[in-house]
């Protein structure tokens, strides 16, 4: 475990869609330690408003200085994040969070929807450079404009399937029909998905079903991030009966293996 | 050229011995491990002057179910409920690592009744433990909890309890959901509390218009942070003038600024919670803060601050 | 096409009609006429349902020496000390004012004994004046003021002697620096209160490091803004369930959506202080923002927004 | 009476020393309302936090559209405001305040120190331009750059005598000095200052020697602005025996006959 509390300078912070933004960080101390699936809290505003750093997957490490995030405007926190500009700093912690059990797996299943798709795009990289491994990668958003990063996924070495709701791109309906029909006819060993809990809950069943394994990036209100607060609980499946009955999403997780979650 | 005096950043607390005089707030640091290496716990030269680590109760708690937090203007509400590995788990995995970093460790205990706070004491009479802070004043748990810090008699009996079973120094920790905290303070202090600490969180809740209920699944939660430094402030006055037994200023102390206002008003040592989640670094800005404060002003120790 | 129902925004708090829910907090919007064109206070449709007027006493008081003011985090101390025109320059120079205006008044009265808050309250019974909001709850007058509000006994006291003198509807507005506000509200409510309002500030203080004194000349001040609003809400929510009579929400109300919250928590108004002060648009923003949530989410009235 | 509560484009926000800014606001609605020796509520940051908005003389209207404060970093709330850019917004109450009773004089005397130059500014600008008076203007700082708005000051018709601490510009030593002379041997019939209370008090004096009368702008802590929170009381001169022994500044000042003032 290597994290650090830095000041990061914004290299670039644009929108790509109406509300959606990619930062670029100066971080070549955070990059070298991060692993697909692990997350960073950035100060989004002045100390002590809003109070607490927010969590962000990240989205990818292009080079050793550079690591990128990809966020939606969702409230007021991520509205003063999207005014920074080139120039300015920001406070990071990171990288924090356990990250995919990637290299686990020999024929990976990516599964991203809406800003799910944040953590697949770095998780994808490593696979193809570190593991040598071409992953399927699928990727959902409502409509084409929010299926973000297309163009680093197109420069990746994995087998690309887009869905939208609105049939802009891809095929038309959700990621987890794609992924029914990939999982249903193809060697995959594991799948690795982050998005909205309904459809993470879907894409585990689907797993289940064809016992495959499946790891799963959850969210939750976190505080300090880094377990010492006990804040981001979410409830463990019956069946881990470890010493308590919740997952703390910032320490054991984010990434947590689907039979360990609980899903009602 | 000038002889300027290095000021003396240690603390005595009725034999509590503080290299300085910023602990780690109980609840916001977990058992020391998981924040070592951002707040600078290590075996040599700590940062922190202490760790209050998170409250401990004879059986393991599974704590409140989510969502636990939800952020309010400058402040954090809480509602962990006192989630902790029990006493014994604690003995065993816990205090090892903290005996081997170089700071004080206090053991935050909380039980439900007299008894059990008196049994936890006594379990603690071990090597390692450094001082008990009892918490009389989480709002976060039914059974105990709030009540004993809301009722001066209540309060009273538990100090007495902790004070007769145990050989550590016993720091009360009080609760600022009361109509007057110097009445607490005084039947703590009679009791036998060798000193107290101040404040645990204010009772507060959130309410999520857009799911329409509370935010936290347990309603209420603790608020803490910067929001409730001006009610800790006022309370650490208060009982400051109402004992003669040493406090710990605490409550949204996010800066050295803060610090040395809670010195002003008669603490002398503080805790640093919320501020230390949000920003770990900040323990060592405050420390060398205080620090260089003293020297500027020629303050030769933390006491000598008070207004 | 659709039929959509206007939302009644109307409320009647034991026989006042407010047009909104939302008031203007005392203290904060001094006589009405300072900041009339701000909020939008005028002969027809006003904006704010109400006016909540400074505390008044009998006789003219000058308030506390200045400093009155420190800014906190998301919060503000204030010392005022009830500097007031006393009843008599009230009725004579400022009601005619108010009079002319088309909200409902709202007179905040303070006294330092029982009888002085009955003496006020007889003396308000005049064409003009709608309702009492009963101050027990001031923390920055020495005598009453806090006092009142801090105990069961003398808040069921003080608000028989108003409730028998006064021919208007009797709010009682407490102080959150107690134990158990629903005891204090069941006292009142068993005692004839027509209605509660809720909180006042919260006793604070800060330090001013550089001077080496309290910021405020006063020592204390009264805590309000965004940074009390959790402590707030639990109060309402609690109040609300200890008692039958309607609750009027207060406490660092500054946006439609904190408004909401207290609906949800209990509140069947609001009134909006610090936040005006700092924004006087503020008002109209949160008049039409509660209308548009009750147009889009089906509420017929504020009373069935409670969870 | 008429203010308002606006949002105004910030033209431009730039350093003209270390720690000292120039702010221009694009703002025609306040421009024709403003007196001399009004002040305006500027929100600094996001609301709520800061919560308070802060007070600022106004210092210039250089034309019906713009609206200028000069403004040095003092605490957390001016460094915020000293990183607004061209293009951002700030939300402005004003103009508020009493202002200067200028017209009353026919050979004023203007004494700023400080930052309380501030307004001195646009108060000679009016009585030169409106009064079609010549006004002096003793200007004080502890050194030349500190002398803020020289050009802005040059270009207007006065009589201009400057002061630094350090001798850097001007005269060495105090504006007190030059008031002295000045009020000794001219037919200066008000004095109308703006500074530090001890400069405040040493003009006063000066003033109430000479049998000139002498208006002072004060500062006080403030909430409202509006006289709506009793927030910004001084103490008042025993001799002003109104209804209390507090003057309200951002009501029934910022400018105040020295007289009035309690300099205790
Ligand atoms: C491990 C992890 C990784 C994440 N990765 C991304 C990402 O890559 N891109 C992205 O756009 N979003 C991501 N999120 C969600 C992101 O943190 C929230 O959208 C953001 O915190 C909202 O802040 P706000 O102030 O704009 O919203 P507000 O609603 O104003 O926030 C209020 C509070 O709620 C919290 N909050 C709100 N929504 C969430 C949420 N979904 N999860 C956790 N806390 C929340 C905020 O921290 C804040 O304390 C991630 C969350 C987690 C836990
Ligand atoms: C009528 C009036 C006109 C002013 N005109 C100018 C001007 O033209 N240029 C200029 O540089 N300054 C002026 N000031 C002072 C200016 O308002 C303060 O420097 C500023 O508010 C400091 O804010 P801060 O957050 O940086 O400081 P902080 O110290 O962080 O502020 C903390 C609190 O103190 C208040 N405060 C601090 N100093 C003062 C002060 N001197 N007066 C009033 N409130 C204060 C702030 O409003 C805030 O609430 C004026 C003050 C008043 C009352
Ligand atoms: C997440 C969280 C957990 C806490 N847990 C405990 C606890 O176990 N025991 C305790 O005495 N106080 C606990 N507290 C209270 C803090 O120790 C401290 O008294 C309070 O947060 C005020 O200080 P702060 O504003 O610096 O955070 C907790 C606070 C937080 C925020
Ligand atoms: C400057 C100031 C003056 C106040 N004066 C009074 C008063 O005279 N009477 C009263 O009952 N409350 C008074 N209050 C309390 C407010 O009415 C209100 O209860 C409190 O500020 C919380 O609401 P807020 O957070 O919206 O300001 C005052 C508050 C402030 C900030
Ligand atoms: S956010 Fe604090 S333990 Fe996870
Ligand atoms: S600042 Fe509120 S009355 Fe002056």
């Amino acid at each position: 475990m290597s994290r650090h509390e830095l000041e990061c300078g914004v290299i670039d912070n644009r929108a790509v869609t109406r509300d959606i933004f990619l930062l670029r960080l100066d971080a070549h101390e955070l990059t070298l330690q991060a692993r697909p699936g692990q997350f960073c809290m950035l100060e989004v505003g002045e100390y002590a408003y809003p109070l607490l750093k927010r969590p962000f997957s990240i989205h990818d490490v292009p080079d050793e200085n550079e690591i990128e995030f990809i966020y939606r405007v969702a409230g007021k926190g991520t509205a003063m994040l999207s005014r920074k500009r080139a120039g300015d700093s920001i406070r990071v912690l990171g990288p924090l969070g356990n990250g995919f059990g990637w290299n686990q797996s020999r024929h990976p299943v990516l599964v991203g929807g809406g800003l799910g798709i944040a953590p697949m795009l770095f998780l994808a990289r490593i696979i193809s450079e570190k593991g040598l491994i071409k992953p399927v990668v699928i990727l959902g958003a409502r409509s084409s404009a929010e299926l973000v990063s297309l163009e680093a996924f197109k420069a990746i070495d994995c087998r690309l399937c887009l869905a939208t709701e609105d049939g802009s791109l891809g095929q038309k309906g959700f990621v987890t029909t794609l992924l029914q029909e990939i999982v249903g006819d193809s060697e995959a060993d594991m799948v690795f998905s982050c998005g909205p809990m309904p459809m993470l809950k879907a894409v585990y069943e689907i797993a289940v079903k064809a016992s495959v394994s499946c790891e799963v990036s959850l969210e939750a209100q976190m505080a300090c991030g880094i377990g010492a607060c006990l804040g981001c609980a979410v409830k463990s499946a019956d069946r881990s009966s470890g010493q308590t009955g919740y997952l703390h999403v910032c320490k054991e997780g984010p990434v947590f293996d689907g039979a360990d979650v609980s899903w009602n | 050229m000038e002889l300027i005096q290095q000021p003396d950043l240690s603390v005595n607390i009725a034999g509590l011995e503080l290299a300085n005089p910023v602990l780690l707030a109980s609840g916001t640091c977990g058992y020391g491990a998981e924040v070592a290496d951002l707040v600078g716990l290590s075996l040599y030269d700590s940062v922190p002057g202490g760790i209050v680590v998170k409250g401990i109760s004879l059986k393991p708690r599974l704590g409140n179910p989510p969502p636990r937090l939800a952020e309010t203007p400058c402040g954090l509400l809480n509602s962990i409920g006192l989630e902790n590995v029990g006493v014994e788990v604690f003995l065993e995995q816990k205090l090892p690592w903290l005996r081997s970093v170089n700071t004080a460790v206090i053991v935050n205990i909380l039980g439900n009744s007299v008894e059990e706070y008196a049994e936890l004491a006594s379990l603690l009479n071990v090597a390692g433990v450094d001082a008990l802070e009892v918490n009389i004043s989480c709002p976060n748990v039914r059974e105990g909890g709030v009540a004993f810090g809301a009722d001066p008699e209540m309060a009273a009996r538990v100090t007495k309890a902790v004070r007769n079973a145990s050989i550590k120094p016993v720091i009360i920790k009080l609760s600022p959901n009361v109509t007057d905290i110097a009445v607490i303070a005084r039947a703590c202090e009679e009791a036998g509390a060798d000193a107290l600490s101040l404040i645990n969180t204010l009772l507060g809740m959130a309410v999520d218009i857009k799911k329409r209920r509370p935010v936290l699944a347990n309603v209420f939660g603790g608020l803490s942070g910067p929001a409730v430094k001006p009610v800790a402030l006022r309370m650490v006055w208060q009982a400051s003038r109402a004992v003669n037994i040493p406090i710990i200023g605490i409550g949204g102390i996010s800066s050295w600024q803060d610090a040395i206002e809670f010195f002003m008003a008669g603490a002398v040592a503080v805790e640093v919670g919320t501020a230390v989640m949000v920003r770990p670094s900040v323990v060592q800005e405050i420390v060398s803060g205080i620090g260089q404060f003293m020297e500027e002003t020629g303050a030769f120790d933390v006491c000598s601050m008070r207004l």
